[in-house]
């Protein structure tokens, strides 16, 4: 055989070998109803979104353990849109019309969720998006499981102004809109509560941003006013690590100036040396360190799951947790997986979360949640040093200008933006 | 006189490109409307939008192949042109939302109002009007890289310097983009489009169109890429690709040829940008990655470089690939195979599919072959 | 609350420097017991008060191990557990035979280490110790508690060390200055301790003076803040000067190795950002073994980290360059795909073998923390990583210059043909000459990992900012890269105070393309008629 | 741009005078002054680093001198002109190591050098006309290439691809060329037709032609100019320059 025909049977096989993949893909046994996994697994977002893979396969496992849902087997459908946004909406389309699934389990970013919205409204699927996020959207199809602001950033705030005596506040974020929309809610709510211009100081950086030491200077300096200052982190996954190496390194003890951040979870403290960064502090609806017979249960399962003892959970894992078992409670309340019946019924379904008490869907498609506030522990866990009642998740910031007088009600009203003002739904 | 430029001296390959994007273009559609969901002949709406924007990446292909396979100037930043006509056409179908946005604000986008913004920026002006946004298509990239060509061509500044501040050129328009003070949405981008010229985006007949649009798009730039390159104006770039300095002394204004050749090739992209938009549904900064200019010179490179056909062959070969792998047990394991596809066609197939294709055909016509000369040095 | 807390306090330390043990009530030190059993900050915090207040025996030991997180507490029992195992009764600090069972460690949270910060202090201020001495007298100096100043004074006269006298005297200065009912003689000479001093926390402590002082209190304070602040300006440019120098000496790590593989040879390696990943993963594993097996060794972890990483990119830089680069000699353009599909393949398998999450790298003693110069906070890490950087490069150097096979890498990149004419092997120079750019790579990797995520998209954030960097400095010119870097650096945190983190750098990348156009062959480009053949 | 132009500073056709360059310190060209009479054919002679190529350059436009007159017909600066408007002012330049487009087919190759038009706009929507195309044929003839019109210009030999270049040097129709090495590894047979090739030229162009070949020179019997160290050492007809003693010296060495 001559090198030229190897290489033209190499490529033949390579193009059928495609070809193969391609038409057997959809074809899968009958029975099964399919649930959408998007998480990326490849690209920057890897990072985070991985373990929500795994925990939903674990959760759907379990379920089919149980026997599935109304009597059929549950069968996972895993993409990978690669952090690539565009991508999503392509993964999204092919999830509800190839594989026909009846729920899909998935996004991260703000920018993932904004690019599948339109996709999920057109061809009238259902979409549970686990992150804490800006807020300022309220979806038929779309339910958030995740904290609004005023399910983490809000409380986490009042915590510090009450128990440390916060005067002084810095609100670092990264570039993006949930930083963005957290600051100026926090900004809104401060001023609110009586605290000058002159005692905020917002700072924004870009994505992975690892320079730190300019800015963690300024804030040393900005903590050096006579009053007492603390900073509220809104900085995006992979900028954390240096952000706090830095912190740890120029000495800022959260003795002296707290760091609360609404992004770093245990997942992240994981790749960090946390000895440095006792007692800083982070807002979440759950921590892996709260202790529940639920919570125990849940641990003991997934690190069984991931045949890891140290494998980690967080807050994104619990809101899958809560969100599946809503799906499921839902699909069995309308008898049936048709989405316009689940969305119908999910509204008032209640499922526990891993903190102990019991969480609703509400009528805009938010969940009730608790909200924690832990400090860093040396071992890279938190310890909760407050734990709020549940909170409802508010779909329209009240702080803002635009959407004060805006609620989302699928219920009644059927609609994301009714304006009470007006009593017209539609925003304005 | 224009058709006579269009179709001098085109070959079967060219033939075959054109009645191929011609039938899809006409059947594709026509499939998706007039056939019945339940007929193995329908092609559902999933593909003909998945389709359209292979059909975006191949005209995008067909631009940097324009200049990098006859003009020798690696753009790594083609990526950046894409996204200026993208964002572009995204302004454009922003403005039309109107008062349907989630705040009801007839002016603003809504990321807009959400920031508090109390006005238009100025230089959203005009996007409401179709004709000033498709003028924008074109000239925001193209206005871009000759300005940018300008300064570079002129300072004779060539080889990977050019492709390494091509690539600064996209990077800094990343981080400029994604600040949400610039205005345009930041890392969230527009989306959430409603219409285009009074029809809904999401509907398939409008979807038919737009892919149709791209189709009729991707001939008319393959036709003027082609028209451009065997040219006379085509010989003198390719003589600046094989021997710069020679053809200045031939009395060829160098700079003049690559600046023309590269504001096309924008403008081009430009355009892919603009019809990848609504049917994707999408624009944001990361368009702008750097990563992404790489990959449109892997199709092209993939494809076969310098003969336009297979630039468009490689975007679509790669993205269908991409398509493929990232879905089901491959998922984790794609990116695998995406760079051994990467390592295997440099290696082995450094002139593409295409190419490789071509030697092959000719070989076995005449067995003897005539010495070819050896690939061009250092660009 | 909080007056009527330090008054307590006062009393108590006068208590204890009389040394009288005993006379405390009984009553109160069982509140406190109880308190502390009671899982709640406020109490906890509560039972340290009552603790000094009471002036218990066991306040100081209890406190201290508190702090450690070594009381345990609950059902009743209070127990201290010593850092060698033995269990001793925190009432009597007598040794028990066993752990009582339902005993959980006390809680801490920032509230209480503020408590237990204060209550050391206090104590600490008669440590025989002169270096606890100057740290209690900081924590004071912080705290501004006015309880403290009968304990500070009498302190002060007896204290004989130079350097603890200077910090408690500007800890009673501190104190002074907020003081409303002090001599007006006294506050203006502590205000005149507090220039001295002359730093951020001076500036705060004289920004306190209460709105009501008199007007030449008032003078005198705006003197010292003027004084102060021109002077902290002057240090501040130096601090942005050595952030900029530090920044440049990650952006020459990150990019020396590349000018060796692109500037040297030519090879456009967009694989060199995994290379560094690869160093920074070999940390990491280093690490973990030291962790695991020998705990001891862990001061050493970069040490022997920093040859490993240099094998594992170097040997993979070989393997890269043999298996695949060699297919491509002169035609650069095209090793820059297939060392971009090369980077997608390294990122995934890492991906796959340590998971997508980022990795824990510690820093060993010597590089945490900061030293202050005069007011110059050099943090050790950035500093380490700029002697390893100058280290490196200087290595480099020495290699090119120097070596037998420095002379044959120059040998074979100018001109390949007669070096292999002279019997120069090329395929293995070409092979150790990618092997030793990888391997430089590797080698900034264990630096970043002190600095940046460990994760498989460490060498993303790098590549283009490396590439930046040779250009700018001029291809094939290891002394361009240096200054290139250190020029990128310093005007990117120059430029960062005034123009922000992201418009600083779409400046430095637009100056960049704007310099090119200038000098197209970057800062030290060879020139005359050979370059330009 | 006539050569008998009214405003003429002097009535050469190219004319150098104290021109200098120097590249990091070294200086290339010294002093150097140089005169080409309308219709001349000049042979520069010299050892290696005499400074040949680099004059070439900077007539050409490619090397700026630090100082020294460059004027061409009498009365156009070349200094301040780019390659570019040099070429198309009428000089052509055949390099040392022979240039072609190699994927271009040979009637390409002389397509692209044919006196024409040089604007974007013209190129683009180029047409050849009748007579074009007989130029064409006619300079293919010239160079013996006529049969081998449609190949890639990459798959010639050496001497084809010297003899493609001059080709294209005469489809540029310069008022001067500028030919580096000519001879340099062809046979005995083809520098000899060589020779008789730019004998041919020169009888309607003015030609520069540097040589290492001696006999080749002597062949083409023009007046010799010998450059030594960036300067002029002798200039005048062969026997005389050979018989000079610091030429023989400079060429024997001391």
């Amino acid at each position: 055989m001559s090198v030229n025909t190897t290489r033209r049977v190499i490529l033949g096989a390579a193009l059928a070998g495609a070809t193969v993949l391609g038409s057997w893909l959809p074809a899968s046994a009958q029975e099964t109803i399919k649930v959408g996994i998007l998480h990326s697994l490849s690209g920057t977002m890897a990072i985070s979104e991985t373990t929500l893979k795994d925990v939903m396969l674990m959760l759907i496992d379990e379920q089919n353990k149980k026997g599935g849902v109304l009597g059929k087997k549950l069968e996972a459908v895993v993409v990978d849109p690669a952090s690539n946004w565009p991508l999503f909406a392509e993964k999204a389309r092919e999830l509800i019309t190839k594989d026909k699934v009846s729920a899909v389990f998935g996004c991260w970013t703000s920018v993932s969720r904004k690019s599948v919205l339109p996709v999920f409204k057109e061809l009238n699927s259902i979409l549970f998006y686990p992150v804490q996020y800006e807020g300022e959207e309220s979806e038929r199809n779309v339910f958030y499981t995740g904290a609004a602001p005023n399910q983490q950033a809000i409380p986490a705030v009042d915590y510090l102004a009450k128990e440390e005596k916060v005067q002084r506040w810095v609100l670092a974020g990264t570039d993006y809109v949930y930083p963005r929309t957290t600051n100026k809610i926090l900004e809104a709510y401060l001023k609110s509560k009586g605290v000058k211009q002159e005692d905020i100081l917002i700072n924004y950086t870009p994505f992975g941003h690892s320079d730190w030491q300019t800015i963690v200077s300024d804030i040393k300096k900005f903590g050096t006013a006579g009053k007492k200052t603390a900073v509220v982190s809104t900085i995006n996954g992979d900028a954390n690590v240096p952000f706090y190496k830095e912190l740890g390194n120029q000495g800022i003890k959260a003795t002296d100036i707290p760091v609360v951040a609404f992004s770093v979870g245990e997942e992240e403290l994981a790749g960090i040396d946390t000895k440095p960064l006792l007692g800083h502090l982070a807002a979440w609806n759950y921590f892996q360190s709260v202790k529940t017979p639920e919570n125990d249960a849940f641990i003991k399962q997934w690190k069984a799951y991931k045949k890891n003892d140290k494998a980690v959970t967080n807050d994104p894992m619990e809101a899958h947790v809560i969100g599946f078992a809503m799906w499921v409670k839902a699909v069995e309340k309308a008898k049936s997986f048709d989405p316009d019946k689940v969305i119908d019924a999910l509204p008032g379904i209640e499922a526990p979360n891993l903190t102990g008490g019991i969480s609703k869907m509400l009528p805009n498609h938010h969940i009730t949640k608790p909200v924690l506030i832990g400090e860093i522990k040396a071992d890279g866990q938190f310890d909760v040093v407050s734990k709020t009642g549940l909170v409802a998740g508010d779909a329209w910031s009240k702080e803002l200008d635009g959407s004060k007088d805006l609620v989302g009600d699928w219920v009644e009203k059927k609609c994301g933006n009714f304006n009470v003002k007006t009593g017209k739904c539609g925003g304005a | 006189m224009i058709s006579r430029f269009l179709l001098q001296n085109m070959d079967k390959r060219g033939y075959a490109f054109l009645a191929i994007v011609a039938a899809i273009g006409i059947l594709v559609p026509l499939l998706n409307l007039a056939v019945p969901a339940g007929s193995p002949l329908h092609v559902p709406t999933s593909t003909m939008s998945l389709w359209g924007k292979y059909l975006c990446y191949a005209l995008l292909a067909i631009s940097l192949d324009l200049v990098w396979g006859y003009c020798g100037i690696l753009s790594l930043g083609h990526g950046a042109f894409f996204a200026l006509g993208g964002y572009a056409m995204g302004m454009y179908l922003m403005r039309q939302i109107g008062s349907r946005g989630t705040y009801g604000n007839p002016i603003l986008p809504d990321f807009m109002v959400f920031l508090n913004w109390q006005e238009l920026p100025w230089y959203w002006y005009g996007f409401s009007s179709f004709p000033f946004a498709m003028l924008m298509v074109l000239l925001a990239p193209g206005l871009l890289a000759f300005i940018f060509g300008w300064f570079a061509f002129r300072s004779r500044v060539t080889g990977v310097y050019l492709s390494i501040i091509t690539q600064a050129l996209t990077y800094a328009l990343l981080l400029a983009f994604f600040r949400n003070d610039m205005g345009f949405g930041g890392n969230n981008g527009l989306t959430d489009f409603k219409d285009i010229l009074g029809f809904n985006v999401q509907a398939q007949a409008t979807r038919a169109a737009l892919f149709s649009m791209t189709c009729v798009m991707l001939i008319a730039g393959f036709l003027i890429a082609r028209g451009i390159v065997v040219s006379k104006l085509g010989k003198v770039v390719i003589a600046i690709r094989d021997a710069e300095s020679r053809t200045r002394f031939l009395g060829y204004r160098v700079d003049r040829f690559k600046l023309f050749v590269f504001t096309v090739s924008a403008c081009m992209a430009g355009v892919a940008g603009a019809l990848y938009v609504p049917q994707v549904g999408i624009i944001n900064p990361s368009e702008f990655a750097p990563a992404n200019s790489i990959e449109t010179v892997i199709w092209v490179a993939v494809g076969g470089r310098g003969t336009l056909v297979g630039a468009a062959l490689g975007a679509v070969v790669v993205n269908y690939a991409k398509t493929v792998f990232t879905s089901g047990f491959m998922a984790p394991y794609w990116l695998f195979a995406l760079g051994a596809l990467f390592v295997f066609v440099t290696i082995f197939m450094p002139k593409g599919i295409l190419g490789t294709a071509q030697q092959l055909w000719e070989k076995r016509r005449k067995p003897a072959p005539t010495a070819t000369p050896e690939p061009a040095p250092a660009e | 609350m909080r007056i009527v807390s330090c008054l307590l306090r006062m009393i108590a330390l006068a208590t204890l420097l009389a040394l009288q043990p005993g006379v405390a009530s009984a009553q109160g030190a069982d509140e406190a017991f109880t308190r502390l059993g009671a899982d709640s900050f406020s109490d906890t915090n509560r039972a340290i008060e009552l603790l000094i207040v009471n002036a218990h025996p066991q306040a100081a030991a209890i406190i201290e191990a508190l702090a450690a997180g070594r009381l345990l507490a609950g059902a009743g029992a209070v127990v201290i557990k010593t850092t060698d195992g033995k269990i001793l009764d925190a009432r009597t600090g007598s040794a028990l035979a066993a752990e009582p069972a339902g005993l959980a460690p006390v809680r801490l949270n920032n509230g209480v280490r503020r408590t237990i910060q204060g209550a050391l202090g206090g104590l600490g201020l008669l440590n025989p110790d002169p270096a606890k001495r100057i740290s209690a007298a900081e924590a004071v100096f912080k705290s501004r508690d006015v309880a403290l100043l009968p304990v500070l004074e009498g302190a002060i006269a007896k204290e004989t060390d130079a350097k603890a006298k200077a910090a408690l005297r500007q800890a009673q200065a501190a104190i002074l200055v907020a003081k409303s009912d002090a001599p007006p003689f006294d506050r203006i000479a502590a205000i005149d301790v507090l220039r001295e001093r002359g730093d951020q926390d001076a500036l705060a402590t004289l920004r306190s003076l209460p709105a009501d002082s008199s007007p030449a209190l008032k003078e005198a304070q705006g003197r010292a803040v003027s004084a102060i602040e021109g002077k902290l300006a002057l240090w501040r440019a130096g601090q942005n000067l050595w952030y900029g120098l530090s920044l440049g000496s990650v952006l020459l790590l990150a990019a020396i190795g590349l000018a060796i593989t692109f500037g040297v040879m030519g090879v456009i390696n967009m694989a060199h950002g995994e290379m560094v990943m690869l160093g920074a993963y070999t940390t990491f594993i280093v690490q973990e073994v030291i962790r695991t097996r020998f705990p001891g060794l862990f001061d050493y972890s970069l040490l022997i980290a920093v040859p490993l990483a240099f094998m594992v990119a170097g040997l993979v830089g070989i393997a890269i360059e043999r298996g695949v680069i060699r297919f491509l000699y002169g035609r650069p353009l095209e090793t820059l795909l297939a060392t971009w599909g090369i980077s997608l393949i390294l990122q995934q398998a890492v991906r796959t073998a340590f998971g997508p999450t980022n990795r824990e790298v510690g820093a060993p003693n010597f590089m945490s923390g900061a030293v202050e110069i005069g007011q110059l906070a050099i943090t050790w890490n950035r500093l380490w990583i700029i002697v390893f950087a100058g280290l490196v490069f200087a290595a480099l150097l020495a290699i090119l210059k120097l070596t037998p096979i420095g002379l044959q890498m120059r040998a074979v990149t100018q001109n390949r043909r007669m070096a292999s004419a002279m019997g120069i092997r090329t395929g293995r120079v070409d092979a150790l000459t990618f092997g030793l750019g990888s391997g430089v790579a590797g080698l900034a990797g264990v630096a970043l990992s002190q600095i940046d995520n460990v994760s498989p998209n460490l060498g993303q954030s790098y590549i283009i900012d490396s590439f930046m960097v040779v250009v700018f400095g001029g291809v094939g010119n290891l002394w361009g890269t240096l200054i290139s870097a250190m020029t990128l650096g310093v005007a990117n945190k120059l430029l960062e105070p005034y123009a922000g983190a992201v418009l600083g750098k779409i400046a430095l990348l637009v100056f960049i393309i704007l310099f090119i156009q200038k000098r197209p062959r970057g800062l030290f480009a060879l020139k005359g008629r050979a370059v330009e053949a | 741009m006539n050569a008998s132009n009214p405003g003429a500073l002097t009535s050469s056709l190219l004319y150098l005078d104290g021109v200098s360059v120097s590249f990091d310190g070294f200086k290339a060209i010294r002093g150097l002054s140089l005169t080409i009479e309308p219709g001349e054919m000049r042979a520069i002679i010299g050892p290696n680093g005499a400074g040949k190529t680099t004059m070439m350059d900077i007539i050409t436009g490619k090397t700026k001198p630090d100082v020294g007159t460059v004027m061409f017909g009498g009365s156009i600066d070349l200094t301040k002109l780019d390659e570019a408007a040099i070429a198309n002012l009428g000089i052509g330049r055949k390099f040392q190591k022979p240039t072609v487009f190699d994927f271009h087919t040979i009637e390409d190759n002389i397509l692209l050098a044919l006196k024409a038009p040089r604007s974007v706009a013209k190129t683009l929507f180029w047409k050849t006309a009748a007579a074009q195309a007989k130029r064409i044929d006619d300079i293919l003839g010239i160079i013996k290439l006529g049969d081998a019109r449609d190949r890639l210009a990459g798959s010639l030999s050496h001497g084809q691809k010297q003899w493609l270049e001059i080709g294209m040097l005469l489809a540029q129709d310069p008022k001067l060329l500028l030919v580096d090495e000519p001879a340099a590894g062809m046979t005995d047979g083809e520098t000899a037709e060589t020779a008789v090739l730019l004998k041919e030229i020169a009888k309607d162009h003015s030609v520069i032609v540097v040589e290492h070949d001696m006999g080749f020179i002597r062949e083409l019997g023009v007046k010799v100019t010998v450059l030594h160290e960036g300067s002029v050492l002798a200039e005048g007809p062969l026997d005389v320059v050979s018989a000079n003693e610091r030429v023989v010296e400079v060429y024997l060495g001391r």
